[in-house]
């Protein structure tokens, strides 16, 4: 395996094409564009299919009719752009699609700004269209991570036959890392396709819809996405515990690019004798709860902090799981700027000197 | 170099700083490094000053963020301005000394001003001036090796013979003019 | 009738042997007869994919013995783009309204007609929003009276119907396009003609084919099935001009 | 002899058959079915003509035509 | 004052135009239509616009030019519809406009069906848009109550100059019950609209925007949103206590017309000399999470139980609110169907005889 | 120049004094003072309001000394039937890219058009996505290289360029359409002309007006400023003619 | 009557079912109690069966949600396989006899058969059979004052004469009716 | 004698006015601005005939013609 250096656009649109999934549907928006121009480039020498659509509204239907066939598709954009798929992701969720989505974050609300933000945290995991449903969250932190969870995202979305999201900043799209893509890539099995639209010649026809008329009916197949996201609870959860251990007098919860600034500060404590454990969830949904109180309850965790490129989102999960039996402190920069190790250092000071307002962020 | 090194191309869109900066990091790879290349990214920065930086560590790179880096190569005069400020004491600017006459305050830094542009418009094209910052800074710093650039050079650019050599003759006269410089200027 | 009678006309065997939910003397009726047809004339039905609207026409695939998807409200054109750019090998049609395609799908069906994708549309304007109980479309009449014009279309604030087939054929991408109507047993068979050229160029590989449909909506027109045969004709016919307007062998010269 | 054959359970009484017959042969029953609707009815059988037109028409395929003779031709391709 | 039978969707219809909300866009969608035909028969009497917009997407946008005028504008639709207008929320939250929204909610995700649901809880009190953003939303329970939160949606929306949502299920909009309004209507003062797009003259050009490509800027936008949500959260928090008193060994948290059930459910059991109280947040966001903590620790209480037409999503918010002071139980019947009196007694009887599942929920 | 000089030419009054965004040489420029220009000659600038798109054109605001919003991508027609429906004193007038127009806000465009929304829109061609960095749109031209389309606008897979006013010219409802360029002084002159009469359109309370301007996108067509009106000229205008499609006065008859 | 009365009206589409509903609604309040009309909704269920609860009381009404009714009013066969088995027991239904030829084994609820669509045939109007059935209920239930009834369908209907007449007839019918039928039936 | 007046603080030395004078009197200095462009400037003034055809194509509203005689119409509604 060799190191490249790539964009994380790159890195992850190859990281697509390696998984196998070489339809793709998109309309361009910053800070993702990368990733159209590198399949514009890659797809016609794998024989893929690139389709720039009219709209994201277009591109969350387009994906929605590709993805029936059971073929690997996906898109990537952006957040006001995401916000546009919202109904059709409601759809295919419903009726259980295998999409993947991949979302570099931008700051918002509305046109926002272009720079990295983690401020669709609630849109991507409480789900932003309608009804009963929920997506599968990946958060990778590095590009490396950005390609193997990429990679994943196809393997855990054929496997739940549910829509399933990388969510990454705009950093972690803009940057340049070395990056490996693994070379003999194989997967465990995913359920046969069976569901899929192929023409009914020799079987009974089969239709694709999330419409039920019957409230029965329609209960019923909520009941078995919430079947689906309680496996995924058991099974999928995810997270990278950093410099955790017993001595830890913070436990910091932070996710993506947001949590390698926070292993530098943890890396800097330390250095003072400080001891702060970071503990990453990758996935964001299932959220590894249980385990972050597991690590909060400990004798001598202080309190949890938890940092984000938002005004607070994650946050009220963090606090979900640890059931107030620790204090949960949060700091946040959000639109764009990115919280400096700096900043961040000095959050903790002020949390172990006691000194943190009472109120934070808009839960307060 | 040990630890980690980070630096600051700033310029003009259209001077090439984004382009510096990777050759930079490609570098880094090839002598076996951890690199990171972030830049000040979107089109509707055009007009204004472009930037990026990037990161080269022995070790896992944590932060990416930098907000004083141990060296910037500074393109214009606006750059000049917003990044010197921000260099670590301690540390080096590498300044276009062909459009850039303001001058810095700061006595805990050191500052090597080049004339890169005038160095690539006399070696036959003012594209190459980003390459003569290069030189100048891996001449100044020693983060990667002069030889491991070339060949970087010759992998990115080989296709036109022509662009190639004369981006081979400023890098070299940049890392010449920056060694001397180094060699002579006292470091703080 | 005796041994030796044989069936000269007969449900499709597309169909499904099911009722459907449609209001009696509804024309949809009509036209899902006759795509059901189509389908068991080219012997394509297994290796067919319908995409339903959201209107009256959502249950399409309880009636057909064929796959079908379920695409959000306009949509449609963009599912059907999809399906087909990965799998170019089946035969993909869509069955939409005209709140459906003129109104919420206006940039989905446009764009599609105009990268020539190559599935089929079958486009069914009863001038009015069926499903959700009769209100004003693009396609109403000037004048009509719906639910959300309680005192007929005003054009000066609603502006004139929308002509699909017309817009649909002034882009320069090639394409089939006709408009047809099944008001009497003459053009129901015109239509039938219509819908399985369409489907032919399809097959072909040819390029993007639409055949749009005048219909009836006797329930939220508030008249029987037989006068409402007698307004689509008087009312709808005149401004609506059947005809074939585009075709991709007659290609374009502008 | 040329026939049809109405199946009451699809037909819904929409009367379209009636209208366009052009024999005029076929009319409303007065008898309400599952669904509550009065199905069409042929009350002279002996004149249809098999021309398929009440089948054309029908937006529930509600009717078959059959016959002994040859197949009159609805579509010319 | 007379109490008019009219249909829910009606009620909110005259009750907008009460207050004096005469500009509405709006697409088709069951089951709220009649909110329409209603406009579209009144409004010319009252010199009032209703544009029949090309679709979802639209109307949130011609919302957006329009509120910016200054004048009171509203939509109504149903769950899928609101999910194609959470770019346009997102963007009106960004430019600080006072919009409101009216969301009948039918049983999802997807297409689903028209019957009555509260699966939009998280779309609309968490952000179904990109960036940190939150509307203020309000659930009715019965007519009288949807007439008079109607009302109110305009004044907090003027007040706080914020998207506000009223969000009920599509009960509410069916149903016929006797509703009055008020005879001379007045508010208290908002401030004063000038941030209108009014034109010029006479003053320095207004621009609405939300794009703020520096930063700071939008960070700063991001800090002023947050500062009015903490407002909220001190000063619009609305709720019914029903039954509320020391003897209650349950309490239960539920909203709009499942609160009603939750009433009949007391209302029985009390005759049977169970004492159960009922909290029903009528402000969903701000969420009244210390007054359901305050009576959820009163020492009688066993546990909290939610109920909700959804396959629980405000139960993550009681949960959060309990901070694990007590057990908090779930019950939710999803997709249309509306859980009976009799199913939600059964189920504080097994609660009280300690037979519910380990496992509620999605959330489990 | 000496004290009795007077200037002839000047930087219109409704503009700020700021200097621009754009890439040199981009003709946004230009269109900016056109319409800059007929807000000053009608001295409407105190009762207009501008709807900005999501494209190079979005700072639009930061140079006009008028009211502004900033429309989502696309939606701009939406955002100012709005506004006009509820203040129909004001002058209202979107200002959009192809790929915001032509693209996402297709649906938007045509239906505030087809309702004859009393508004103007000045929408400026570019046949690219420039703000986003060069992708194709659906008005690039055939073969013409874009990030997107690295080999070339393939018109078998993406279909032929959209021509948006002779779409729009196909809608019943009255309005007014012409297509200008800005690529000589002739030629600018002929734009504000057209730009000068759509307004009249609107202040006259007539009807919906719209402005197609070719424009040029130097960085995004990798050309100069000088060879990119040259491209205009030679590349597009064959493919986009220029001319009045459809005036009010001469109202159809179909 | 005192308490709370929930009833059920269910027929065909076009039957009238909703609108007697309704008219029972209205007049509940126009005896000053609550009233609360909740129907099953939606085009989409064009074909099938359509029915309408109505729950009158003198109290707040809490649950909307009517499972079993103390009365249904069916005005076709398929109601009557799908409402009847729901009555509470002691409950009423009142069963259009002029389409059901169905019965029921239950003998805890009060049955009255009427030949609605009958008498509103003969009265001039099939349309009348809502009324017809709506005149039962009351005079089977007495949830409602007749008179109130007579003053409801004259403010709602008032405006044609001639079918305001016909309604006027078939209430007085079926409220005729059904009395009888209560005074000779005997009450389980 | 008509004349032009060029800000540079607006000019971003695209060189449109440059090809576009009849008069041929523009051409691009060699001092670069504050933003780092080359700013056009009039070489030739006494030949300049006040045509406003530079300013006309201007981008950037840049240029300023004055003169002291008539005004030279540019538009004609
Ligand atoms: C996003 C969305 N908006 C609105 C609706 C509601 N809706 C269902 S069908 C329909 C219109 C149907 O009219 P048309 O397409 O003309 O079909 P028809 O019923 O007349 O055949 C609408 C608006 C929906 N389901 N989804
Ligand atoms: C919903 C959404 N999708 C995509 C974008 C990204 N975006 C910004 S500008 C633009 C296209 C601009 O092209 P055009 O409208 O032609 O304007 P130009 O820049 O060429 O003047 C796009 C796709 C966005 N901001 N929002
Ligand atoms: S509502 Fe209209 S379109 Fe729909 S089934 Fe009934 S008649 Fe047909
Ligand atoms: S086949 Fe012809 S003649 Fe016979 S019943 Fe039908 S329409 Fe009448
Ligand atoms: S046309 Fe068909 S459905 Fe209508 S009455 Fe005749 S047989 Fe029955
Ligand atoms: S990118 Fe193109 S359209 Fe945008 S400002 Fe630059 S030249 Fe103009
Ligand atoms: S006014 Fe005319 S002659 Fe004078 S510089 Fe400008 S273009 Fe040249
Ligand atoms: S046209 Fe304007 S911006 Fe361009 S060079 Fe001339 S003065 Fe400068
Ligand atoms: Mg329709
Ligand atoms: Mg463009």
């Amino acid at each position: 395996m060799t190191r490249i250096l790539m964009k994380g656009n790159e890195a992850i649109a190859e990281a697509a094409i390696r998984a196998g999934a070489i339809y793709y549907f998109a309309y361009p928006i910053t800070p993702q564009n990368e990733v159209g121009e590198y399949m514009a480039r890659r797809l016609p020498e794998v024989g893929g299919v690139f389709v720039q659509a009219e709209s994201e509204v277009a591109v969350g239907n387009m994906l929605f009719g590709a993805v029936a066939s059971g073929k690997r598709v996906f898109t990537s954009s952006s957040s006001p752009g995401i916000s546009l798929m919202q109904e059709a992701i409601s759809y295919m969720a419903g009726a259980r699609l295998p999409v993947v989505l991949i979302n570099i974050m931008r700051g918002g609300p509305g046109l926002g700004g272009i720079l990295p933000s983690q401020a669709d945290y609630f849109q991507s995991t409480k789900g932003g269209g309608h009804g009963d449903y929920r997506v599968l969250v990946l958060a990778p932190s590095t590009l490396q991570e950005a390609v193997d969870l990429t990679m994943l995202a196809f393997h855990l979305a054929d496997k739940y036959c549910n829509p399933t999201m990388v969510l990454a900043d705009g950093m972690i799209g803009q940057m340049m890392e070395p990056v490996e893509f693994p070379e003999n890539y194989v997967e465990e099995p995913v359920p046969p396709k069976d569901w899929a639209t192929t023409g009914c010649q020799g079987r009974a026809p089969i239709i694709i819809k999330s419409l039920a008329l019957d409230p029965v009916v329609l209960e019923k197949n909520n009941l078995v996405l919430a079947e689906k996201y309680k496996l995924m609870k058991r099974d999928e959860i995810r997270f990278e515990a950093y410099k955790i251990n017993p001595k830890n007098r913070i436990l910091v919860v932070s996710y993506g690019t947001m949590a390698r600034i926070c292993q530098t500060v943890i890396d800097e404590l330390e250095q003072e004798n400080i001891s702060v454990g970071l503990l990453r969830p990758i996935t964001l949904f299932p959220f590894p709860a249980k385990e972050i109180l597991a690590e909060a309850i400990k004798p001598n965790i202080e309190s949890v902090l938890t940092v984000e490129m938002s005004m607070g989102q994650m946050v009220e999960d963090v606090e979900w799981a640890v059931k107030d039996k620790k204090p949960v402190e949060f700091y946040g920069r959000t639109g764009g700027i990115v919280p400096t190790p700096e900043e961040v250092k000095d959050y903790i000071m002020k949390i172990l000197a006691k000194e943190t307002p009472a109120v934070k962020s808009w839960n307060g | 170099m040990t630890g980690q090194y980070e630096v600051t191309f700033a310029g003009f869109g259209g001077q090439g700083v984004m382009v510096a900066g990777q050759l930079l990091a490609y570098s880094g790879i090839e002598e076996g490094k951890n690199a990171v290349w972030i830049p000040s990214y979107g089109p509707e920065m055009r007009g204004g000053t472009a930037y990026c930086t990037v990161v080269i560590s022995d070790k896992r790179i944590g932060s990416p963020i930098i907000n004083s880096p141990r060296a910037v190569c500074i393109f214009n005069p606006p750059s000049y301005e917003k990044f010197v400020p921000r260099v670590k004491t301690g540390g080096l600017a590498i300044v276009n000394s062909s459009l850039i006459t303001l001058t810095t305050e700061r006595t805990d830094i050191n500052e090597i001003r080049i004339p890169a542009n005038d160095l690539a418009i006399e070696a036959g094209n003012v594209k190459a001036t980003n390459v003569a910052m290069l030189g100048a800074f891996i001449g100044a710093s020693g983060v990667v090796g002069y030889d491991t650039v070339k060949r970087i050079l010759e992998a990115k650019m080989g296709k036109k013979k022509s662009v190639l050599d004369i981006n081979m003759r400023v890098l070299e006269q940049g890392f010449q003019f920056a060694g001397e410089a180094m060699r002579k200027g006292s470091r703080v | 009738m005796n041994e030796s009678t044989h069936a000269i006309f007969t449900r499709p065997q597309s169909f499904r042997d099911v009722v459907t939910h449609y209001c009696p003397g509804c024309t949809h009726g009509v036209i899902h007869r006759l795509v059901a047809e189509v389908l068991d004339e080219f012997g394509i039905r297994g290796r067919t994919v319908g995409v339903a609207p959201v209107g009256c026409g959502v249950f399409i695939y309880n009636y057909f013995q064929t796959d079908f998807l379920e695409a959000p409200h306009g949509r449609a054109p963009a599912l059907a783009t999809g399906l087909k750019r990965v799998s170019p090998e089946l035969i993909v049609f869509t069955y939409q309204g005209d709140g459906d395609l003129a109104s919420i799908g206006t940039a989905e069906i446009i764009h599609a007609a105009n990268r020539g994708e190559k599935f089929t549309t079958i486009f069914v304007n009863n001038a009015i929003y069926g499903m959700t109980g009769g209100q004003m479309a693009p396609t109403t009449m000037p004048g009509q009276i719906t639910t959300t014009s309680p005192r007929g279309r005003n054009v000066e604030e609603c502006g004139y119907p929308i002509r699909m087939a017309e817009l649909l054929s002034t882009l320069r991408t090639p394409a089939y396009i006709e408009r047809v109507a099944v008001h009497t047993p003459q053009n129901i068979v015109r239509a039938k003609k219509a819908i399985r050229k369409a489907f032919q160029y399809q097959i072909d590989g040819k390029c993007f084919s639409l055949v749009e449909v005048l219909s009836t909506c006797p329930t939220n027109w508030g008249l029987t099935p037989n006068e409402s045969l007698n307004w689509l004709e008087k009312t709808m016919q005149p401004y609506y001009p059947l005809g074939v307007f585009k075709t991709p062998d007659a290609e374009e010269q502008k | 002899m040329p026939g049809i054959i109405i199946d009451k359970g699809y037909c819904k009484g929409c009367e379209l058959c009636v209208k366009a017959c052009p024999q005029q042969i076929l009319s409303m029953s007065k008898e309400i079915t599952n669904r509550g609707y009065f199905s069409a009815q042929m009350h002279d059988p002996s004149r249809c003509i098999g021309c398929q037109i009440c089948a054309l028409v029908c937006p529930d395929a509600a009717i078959t035509v059959v016959t002994h003779g040859q197949r009159y031709v609805l579509y010319d391709y």
